[in-house]
């Protein structure tokens, strides 16, 4: 890699964390009215994050479909206006700045998208899409300096020089997904929000793009939001793994000491709920199967928002009481869990029980407004 | 859904203020007035200038849409300026008409254009398909006036099959009691009055019927080929129900949402094709009425039909979009 | 006899004006009554195909199909239409990926249920409707009554695949087909339906062909697995034999390009070099030589033939050694 | 030769027999163009609109008479008000019009003007009604709680104009701006802004929530730079569609100007809507007068209405795979 | 399309029994004559009224109506009208002297809205004013009194001499109504404002007369109003049953009712249907021509420098072959105009000059009026045939294709006949040369030229004042046949100071089933049912 891309390769990684997100929240409101709008609402996508990511490092996050995870990693780089709280990059409170700031800070905070395909626009080949954001913020003085760069970018992600005239759907998914990072690499940021990277992927390419995405962030230094709902990808790929349920963290620590000793009830369900290529393993496994689906993030239940489908739930607490994300005793500090009964439920005190599936209705997906046809002879030549 | 109702129905109003404004102004700067088409070539200067001062139409434009908006807002549209009759008796009275012909034209449209549609896609690439498309092109392309005349030619004078002038029979002496003749005909028992009535509906709402027709077998024809490759009517071939099920429960039954957003936007259409196969039929209809009005700058009727014509178009839109979430559970309206 | 016998099944789909496309090329397998059979490769290697062309469902022009599938000794692929739908939905059924697609939006889940009871049980009326809220409450839907009046768009995914799986095993068929039931659902959803399948299979001894490309679904459920690739089964053998003895390459590629939620942290994925595209048409070799790891002069020029040895087969000239499939 | 050797030299000819990259790459349009090219509806549309296009460009300077002439009065051998209309012979291929002159050479003649007519509103239609959808739509899309208004207010204003009787606009057009041939373009234009308004705005909505354009967002694109290079280009796709489609409708609104005599002044001037109109008293006569103007509109308008339809189907994102 | 037919031949053999449809169109505006002008309306309420004096059947000459006789003493202000005796109006109540006097006092007397010239236009333009009059612009009334004496004769005194008077009182405007049923049904009450004329129940839906048909209905809704057949009538009664008259406006849609025997007749057979309907066995009935087609030459329009010459106008003049014009866009029995009357009405003058086809002689005038390049704003109407006009377009384009043969730019403005063309020649002067004509109302000359040349209008943009006293000298005239010379000299006049180009004068025509006989075309389309038979 050459220099122009790498940042303080050789650095050590500052001790101050690259993001830090305090009680952030995004809430969406439900609107309805007769003449003029009135909120009714709010889905509450994320509703109280605290997180921070240490530069140089991959922070994971995984929660099912629906749990605010996109929603999250959009806020974070302010492409969702936020509703409360903050983002701080690299010191610089970004919740709060203006629109041409927070524009110029774009350069430093790039995501790539989960469909590779529907996040390049498919009229652009591919120089022009590397192009754009060096554009935008006018690096390279000149063409060819630009295209240096992009030529760089190419190699970095292991695309060939030929695919710059070439369009997305000329490419095939690994491909096409190597040019989403390779737009996001091209404007050498610190940050990359990498939102589902693999999960539309053919099964062998996914390890393509990790390995790239390792590769990179050895090469460049970078930092990483990785989100998916596979809990064996991030594992696999994050440094600290934060699992997220109904907006809100369930539950944080490091890669390993989240496999070893998972302390939340639904990251142990999580966890037990994913198959592994190994007859043996699977045979012996001891499932934790929840009942019931997530429930809607308008409506989310009171108190602990698992409850309705714990198997550990508790009468007391649990019902009335949201918990915080805390560190419990007898494990690493930087292991935190949003649960009342973590210990006695480490300790084995609490034995799961079975749990009614309470009916959910699902936000809104497969719904749609009116269609609107607009027919070319639906208008007549009067004659 | 009823706030929606509500809600669709409060945003009409300022449309259709924007429209009796614009429509207001843009008609008192056409050239000429109702004076000349008052008196035709036997106007003189004079004659013209009392009448326009009469009529008050060398006043500012602001101060007679002051008045006219005065007259409208307390219920009254006014008097036709050619017939001497008020605009609501005139709308009453011709309205029917053209209503029985828009209808009788969408259930031809209708009934024959979702069949042919559905044959085409099915049969996509054969001869059906071909004449079809042929068919719709030739309805779209030719002018009213000739293929009302094609018509008539053929099925009234050659094989003396269906009137071709008119709304009744002249000599039938019907009750009127709603002004649709057919329906009269009906809650009289005046059955001849009713299928005479009918028989006079079925060329001009052949010739209204072309272009809907065509549109309404193109949009199917798509829209059953859409439906067809969906995986529900998959998973309803591998339940293995009968070929009858498949089509109308699962393959018709969605490719009919697009249709039927599509018929509330031909009703409009309809409604403005209406003018000149009334005219071409002799068919007595607001369409013909509102021909005439322009050439006598009716101002009064103008102003009430179309904005009539407006609300009526944006009601039968806010019925397709009610009916809508009727036909698909899926639809939230907001 | 087994309940259903693949053999030499091709799918050539040939439209006017384009070059034909072999989708499945000589696909041979079987399915005993009440076994669990798993059909595992990557997208587009032929899987979906290979099950439409089973049932049937492939569209009826432009497809050529080869070859034979035996249902209970009755070649489906010859049998007239009207006795096709009798079988479908009643012998065999299926149940399929995306379960908001594959449920009619527009049509409550109730009569969807319903339609099938009444087709193929000859069931009408407070019956049908009865047996049908049974049929939710035995796939775990809750409150099943008020379930059958809603619309597929009312239920969260989980729930929607239920009722696929109620309407497919409604009439207690001999055969299912799922094809990749879980690939649309979140993980803690995909338990609970692997789940459901499993206890429906154990209590009926409904046999089930399982359809995925993740080699951990039927690591658990699947007695024998085959591999597919480009259209042909490249690796077929019992499970614990395909995961502990695999020789093809290929099945080598999708165990280790997949990160396993037990594998070591930071250990290096070895990912399939190139993609689905880099296929040789298999006249002029195998299949797999574009992005194999193991290639030798003999994988092009002969198409290599299935190697059996037991109940493991495998299609490759230059198999991985038991050995080094350990090491790897 | 190693084995790794092997295996590159292999693989590298494995690439020829799955296809060597090429040297340039293909657009969307050009990918669309190749489909378009194989679909033998859009070949026999092409086919007719070449011709079309051929006979509007050079048959002019091949005719055997003058359009414009009436050859038939001064020798007397026609009188329409008398009902006395020759029909086709040696010298006059398709006889003669009301007017004496030669049908043949107004036939051939009128598909300039046709062409032109037809191409000119429609452009005019497409431009004005893509302004107004593409404001719309790009302000809704990025422009926040002031965009939604600022469409809202051009939709309610478009929404009348789709609510008025066609017929109206357009006369009311015509009759503001004057009798021309310009008058025509622009009145049979403005019946399609509407339209091409709407399908604009509602194909960029759908392109709002696309994840590209949010990826240029988050590449710190500029929002009107989003909008002119991201939501037009892809949105635009439908509306030429349409365009083509409403080619054919437009000679016909055109003519039907014409005929309530909004259109081009000078009457004698051969085009087939104009002539299909005049043909009207004389249909008992010779229907000739009528068809031959009709066949020419319906061949066109099928040659169109193929070409568009093949496009819309090559363009169909369902089928670009 | 057989429901008539069948009912047709149903019928007994009886002929009074029998129904004609016929064919017209445009629906009528009011039934009250004195309250329209125009020519649908009046063709329905000449069945149902009667004037004073009328013309002949089949003619324009003034005969006897409902006064046997008509007679000016000395002074020609005071006209004795004898009336015919035995006449009843339909609703019962007797003809007499005292109801004609009601009823030119309730026009002399009209008030309000009733002096809109909209509402009582006839009255208007023919008597000049009213008993009061409301608006400045309105002169002294030339009706000034009636008087009845006895029951049969009524005195009628005028304030001046006029050639109108009494050829006038033929128009249907002043056709005699029961003052009965006027009262009755409020015949004067037109209420409203001027912008929002609402007519009185008596106008819509009540009139009665004296005439051989009375009215039955009007149904607005399917576009017809039925008469039946008047059994007190005084002369003989009429022939059929029931009349219809049922408006089509499209003129092929007429044509095809016609043959679909769902009308037995109509009015406004385009020239170039006779023909076909003649071999189909349709009987044509040929109108005498009683209008004429002009190309009226505007002296103050764009290219008022060159038209005010006289040269000019006559090149034009020479310029059109209007022979051909004739020949190829008129019916059968058409002539070409030599001047702005049809002959056969008193005062026609075959002396006027002539102005024959010849493209040199127009180049050669134009050269000798030194003028070149004269470029014509040319006004032509669309959409339209008139009685007198057929085909305006095809006209225009054989025009134009002349004027460009003498080397005149020709600039077309097309326009919609009503109101956009009107307005466009009429009221204002932007126009060089436009095609307007002229039916006759009543049977004098000055209909015709009057309306033309009596003063300075926009239309022709002219002034010649001895001309304009020439016309006042010949209104004045009492003695009608001085009047008619008077005429002469002023067609000579005319034609010589060529204010704009005579055309042609074209029989209009009306067409009968096969089975229809009993109709008689008249010049002033006052065609009468009452001998109408259906065979
Ligand atoms: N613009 C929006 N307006 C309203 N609701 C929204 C919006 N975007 C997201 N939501 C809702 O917020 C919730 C969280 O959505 P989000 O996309 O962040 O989930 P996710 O965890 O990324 O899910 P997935 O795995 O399916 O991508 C969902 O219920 C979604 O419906
Ligand atoms: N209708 C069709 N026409 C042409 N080719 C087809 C058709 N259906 C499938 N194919 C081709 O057949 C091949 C196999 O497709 P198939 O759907 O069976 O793949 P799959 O293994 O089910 O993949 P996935 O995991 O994506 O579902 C693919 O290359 C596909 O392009
Ligand atoms: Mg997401
Ligand atoms: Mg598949």
């Amino acid at each position: 890699m050459t220099a122009s891309l790498s940042k303080d390769s050789t650095g050590e990684p500052t001790e101050a964390p690259l993001v830090e997100v305090k009680d952030l929240k995004v809430h969406f409101p439900i609107t309805r009215g007769v003449i003029f709008d009135k909120v009714i609402g709010f889905v509450k996508a994320v509703d109280g994050v605290d997180l921070s990511i240490p530069r140089g490092k991959t922070y994971g996050l995984v929660g099912e479909s629906g749990c605010g995870k996109s929603t999250l990693g959009r806020a974070i780089l302010q492409l969702t206006p936020s509703t409360g709280g903050t983002v701080t990059f690299d010191g610089t409170p970004i919740t709060s700045l203006g629109p041409g700031k927070l524009r110029e800070m774009r350069r430093r905070m790039q995501m790539i998208f989960q469909d590779p395909l529907s996040s390049l626009d498919p009229r652009q080949n591919v120089e022009s899409i590397l192009v754009e954001g060096l554009a935008a913020h006018g690096i390279g003085a000149n063409r060819d300096e630009r295209r240096k760069r992009v030529a760089e970018t190419l190699d970095a992600v292991g695309l060939p020089r030929w695919a710059l005239s070439r369009y997305p759907h000329e490419f095939s998914g690994g491909q096409r997904q190597r040019i989403g990072i390779a737009r996001a690499l091209v404007l050498g940021p610190d940050l990359i929000v990498a939102d589902e990277p693999v999960s539309a992927l053919d099964v062998s390419i996914q390890a393509q793009v990790i390995n790239l995405l390792e590769d990179l962030q050895d090469q460049l230094n970078l930092t990483y939001l990785v989100i998916a709902h596979d809990l064996a990808v991030v594992r696999h790929i994050a440094d600290v793994v934060g699992v997220m349920y109904l907006g809100a963290l369930v539950e944080e620590a490091s890669s390993d000491d989240l496999y070893v000793q998972p302390l939340h009830p639904y990251t142990r369900a999580l966890m037990s709920a994913v198959p592994v290529p190994d007859p043996d393993v699977e045979d012996q496994r001891e499932r934790i199967l929840l009942a019931g689906d997530l429930p809607s993030p308008a409506n989310p239940p009171r108190g602990c928002r698992f409850h309705t489908r714990c198997p550990w739930a508790q009468p007391t607490k649990c019902v009335d009481e949201r918990p915080v994300l805390r560190v419990i005793t007898g494990t690493s500090d930087t292991h935190r869990v949003a649960c009342h009964w973590a210990e006695d439920i480490q300790s084995g005190v609490l034995q799961p029980h079975d749990v009614r599936a309470e009916l959910v209705k699902p936000a809104s997906d497969g719904e749609i407004s009116i269609p609107e046809v607009l027919d070319p002879t639906a208008f007549d030549p009067h004659f | 859904m009823f706030r929606f109702i509500v809600r669709r129905l409060l945003q009409v109003i300022p449309t259709l203020f924007g429209l009796s404004l614009l429509l207001f102004i843009w008609l008192h700067r056409l050239p000429g007035g109702p004076e000349t088409a008052i008196l035709g070539e036997r106007g003189t200067p004079e004659l013209r200038a009392r009448i326009r001062h009469d009529m008050g139409l060398d006043e500012p434009i602001w101060v007679q849409y002051g008045k006219f908006m005065k007259r409208v807002l307390s219920g009254d549209l006014g008097t036709s300026i050619s017939t001497k009759r008020p605009v609501t008796t005139e709308f009453l009275e011709r309205f029917p008409g053209t209503i029985e012909l828009t209808v009788v034209a969408l259930i031809f449209a209708i009934g024959l254009g979702i069949p042919l549609g559905y044959l085409a896609a099915r049969r996509r690439g054969s001869w059906i398909d071909s004449v079809t498309v042929g068919v719709g092109l030739l309805g779209i392309c030719t002018p009213v006036f000739f293929l009302g005349y094609i018509y008539k030619q053929v099925f009234a004078v050659n094989l003396g099959w269906f009137p071709t002038t008119g709304r009744q029979d002249v000599t039938i002496d019907a009750t009127r009691v709603t002004g649709f003749f057919v329906l009269d005909g009906i809650l009289t028992r005046e059955w001849d009055a009713s299928i005479d009535a009918f028989m006079h509906l079925v060329l001009p709402a052949l010739t209204l019927a072309s272009i809907p027709l065509a549109v309404v077998m193109r949009i199917t024809r798509a829209s059953v080929l859409e439906v067809m490759q969906e995986d529900f009517v998959r998973t309803a071939e591998s339940k293995g129900l009968t070929r009858k099920v498949i089509r109308g429960r699962h393959i018709m039954r969605n490719a009919m949402l697009p249709v039927a957003t599509t018929i509330g936007l031909l009703t409009g259409s309809l409604l403005s094709g209406a003018v000149l196969t009334e005219t071409v039929f002799a068919f007595s209809g607001v369409g013909s009425f509102i021909v005439e009005a322009i050439d006598r700058r009716d101002y009064p009727v103008l102003m009430g039909f179309i904005m009539l014509f407006a609300l009526v178009y944006v009601l039968i839109n806010l019925i397709v979009d009610v009916s809508y979430t009727f036909i698909d559970p899926r639809v939230r309206v907001r | 006899m087994a309940l259903l016998e693949v053999s030499d099944l091709s799918v050539v789909f040939a439209r006017k004006g384009e070059r034909p496309v072999t989708a499945v090329d000589g696909v041979s397998f079987s399915v005993d009554a009440g076994e669990v059979v798993g059909l595992v490769g990557e997208s587009g290697c032929g899987k979906s195909v290979t099950s439409l062309a089973i049932m049937r469902l492939l569209p009826p022009r432009g497809v050529r199909i080869g070859g034979k599938a035996e249902f209970d000794g009755m070649n489906l692929l010859e049998l007239p239409q009207s006795a096709m739908r009798d079988i479908r939905g009643r012998d065999v059924a299926m149940i399929f990926q995306d379960p908001l697609s594959s449920l009619n939006p527009v049509v409550p889940i109730g009569i969807q249920v319903i339609e099938v009871l009444e087709r193929h049980r000859g069931m009408k009326g407070e019956a049908a409707r009865r047996e049908a809220a049974s049929l939710l409450d035995r796939v775990g839907i809750p409150d099943p009554n008020r379930r059958l009046k809603e619309y597929p768009h009312q239920l969260s995914g989980g729930m929607r695949q239920r009722a696929l799986i109620a309407m497919a095993v409604a009439c207690a068929p001999r055969l299912l087909i799922a094809d990749e039931p879980t690939t649309a659902l979140d993980v803690t959803i995909q338990a609970q339906i692997l789940e459901l399948l499993k206890e429906l299979v154990r209590d009926s001894g409904t046999a089930l062909l399982m359809i995925t490309h993740d080699l951990g679904v039927v690591a658990g459920l699947c007695e024998t697995i085959n591999v597919l690739y480009a259209g042909r089964v490249v690796e077929t053998a019992p499970r614990r034999v395909l995961f502990g003895e695999h020789r093809h390459p290929y099945t080598v590629g999708l165990l280790k390009s997949i990160p396993r939620l037990d594998s070591p942290r930071g250990e290096r994925l070895i990912p399939i070099t190139g993609s689905m595209r880099d296929v040789l048409p298999w006249p002029e070799g195998c299949a797999f030589t574009p992005r194999c790891f193991n290639v030798v002069d003999a994988c092009v020029g002969e198409p290599p033939e299935l190697r059996h040895t037991g109940a493991h087969a495998y299609r490759c000239v230059n198999p991985v050694a038991e050995k080094e499939v350990a090491a790897k | 030769m190693t084995l790794v050797g092997r295996k590159k030299e292999r693989i590298e000819r494995l690439g020829e027999l799955a296809g060597a990259p090429e040297e340039r790459g293909r657009s969307l349009w050009q990918e669309a163009l190749r489909r378009v090219r194989r679909s033998p509806a859009a070949l026999i549309g092409a086919g007719i609109l070449l011709l079309f296009v051929l006979i509007a460009l050079i048959g002019p300077f091949f005719v055997p008479y003058s359009p414009t002439d009436p050859i038939g009065i001064n020798s007397g051998e026609v009188a329409s008000g008398r009902g006395i209309i020759p029909g086709p012979s040696a010298e006059h291929w398709l006889g003669y019009d009301h007017q004496g002159r030669d049908e043949f050479s107004r036939m051939v003649v009128g598909a300039r003007q046709t062409l032109w007519v037809g191409v000119v509103a429609t452009i005019f239609g497409l431009a004005i009604g893509s302004l107004i959808g593409g404001v719309a739509g790009a302000s809704f899309a990025l422009g926040g709680k002031w965009g939604k208004r600022l469409d809202g207010f051009l939709m309610r204003v478009v929404d009348i104009f789709l609510a008025l009787p066609s017929l109206l606009l357009a006369v009311t057009v015509a009759a503001i701006l004057g009798p021309s041939l310009l008058t025509v373009m622009i009145a049979v234009g403005t019946i399609s802004v509407p339209i091409f308004a709407r399908l604009l705005r509602g194909s960029m909505l759908a392109q709002a929530n696309s994840d590209y354009v949010l990826a240029s967002t988050a590449l710190g694109v500029k929002r009107n730079k989003i909008a002119t290079s991201h939501l037009m280009p892809n949105s635009l796709a439908p509306v030429f569609v349409q365009g083509t489609l409403t080619l054919a409708t437009a000679i016909i609104e055109a003519a039907a100007l014409s005929f309530l005599g909004l259109g081009n002044p000078d009457s004698a001037a051969p085009e087939w809507g104009v002539m299909l109109a005049d043909a009207q008293p004389y249909l008992d006569i010779r229907i000739g007068l009528a068809l031959y103007p009709a066949f020419g509109i319906i061949v066109t308008a099928l040659g169109f209405t193929l070409l568009g339809e093949a496009m819309r189907e090559a363009l169909d994102p369902k089928l670009r795979k | 399309g057989c429901a008539e037919s069948d009912r047709a031949d149903d019928s007994s053999s009886s002929s009074s029994d029998k129904t004609l449809v016929f064919g017209v169109a445009g629906d009528a505006k009011a039934l009250d004559p004195a309250l329209t002008s125009d020519g649908e309306s009046f063709r329905v309420t000449r069945q149902i009224y009667e004037t004073l004096v009328r013309p002949e059947e089949g003619g324009a000459k003034i005969v006897p109506g409902l006064a046997d006789k008509f007679e000016p003493d000395s002074s020609g202000l005071k006209w004795t009208f004898t009336l015919k005796k035995g006449v009843k109006f339909q609703d019962g109540e007797a003809f007499n002297a005292a109801a004609v006097c009601y009823n030119f006092d309730r026009w002399y007397k009209s008030t309000g809205l009733m002096q809109n010239p909209d509402v009582t236009y006839y009255w208007q333009t023919i008597m000049g004013g009213y008993e009061k009059n409301e608006s400045a612009d309105l002169g002294q009334s030339l009706f000034k009194s009636c008087k009845a004496e006895g029951d049969d004769k009524a005195i009628i005194e005028t304030t001046k001499v006029t050639s109108k008077f009494p050829s006038a009182l033929a128009l249907p405007s002043f056709s005699i109504a029961s003052p009965k049923a006027l009262q009755q049904y409020n015949a004067n009450q037109v209420t409203g404002s001027a912008d929002d004329i609402k007519y009185p129940p008596y106008a819509m839906e009540h009139p009665v007369g004296t005439g051989p048909f009375k009215f039955v209905k009007w149904d607005t809704a399917n576009k017809t109003v039925t008469l039946e057949r008047n059994d007190t009538y005084w002369g003989d009664k009429a022939k059929l049953k029931t009349l219809i008259f049922k408006t089509i406006s499209d003129l092929n849609a007429r044509k095809q009712a016609l043959r679909n025997n769902e009308i037995q007749g109509y009015d406004l057979v385009a020239p170039a249907d006779v023909a076909a309907l003649k071999s189909e066995g349709f009987n044509v009935l040929t109108r005498p021509a009683f209008n004429v087609l002009y190309m009226a030459i505007n002296q103050s329009g764009p290219a008022k420098a060159a038209l005010s010459n006289v040269k000019v106008r006559q090149a034009i003049a020479h310029a059109i072959n209007r022979d051909a014009i004739v020949k190829a866009k008129y019916p059968e029995g058409s002539t070409v105009a030599t001047q702005f009357q049809p002959p056969g009405l008193d005062g026609y003058n075959d002396g006027v000059t002539k102005y024959e086809y010849s493209t040199d002689k127009a180049k050669a005038l134009l050269a000798e009026a030194g003028v070149s390049n004269l470029t014509l704003k040319f006004w032509y109407p669309t959409e339209v045939t008139r009685p007198y006009m057929p085909d305006p377009k095809g006209i225009q384009e054989l025009i134009t294709a002349d004027l460009q043969k003498a080397g005149i730019t020709v600039q077309l403005t097309p326009a919609k006949w009503s109101p956009d063309y009107l307005n466009g020649v009429q009221a204002n002067a932007d126009h060089d040369i436009h095609l307007l004509g002229w039916t006759g109302d009543y049977g004098d000359a000055y209909n015709f030229l009057g309306t033309f040349f009596d003063h300075q209008t926009p239309e022709w943009g002219f002034t010649n004042q001895a001309l304009f006293d020439a016309f006042a000298a010949a209104d004045k005239e009492a003695d009608a046949q001085k009047r008619f010379g008077m005429y002469k000299d002023l067609n000579k006049q005319i034609m010589d100071y060529l204010p704009g180009v005579p055309v042609a004068h074209g029989p209009p025509s009306l067409v009968v089933a096969k089975n229809v006989s009993g109709i008689k075309p008249s010049p002033l389309t006052d065609e009468r049912f009452v001998n109408a038979e259906v065979k």
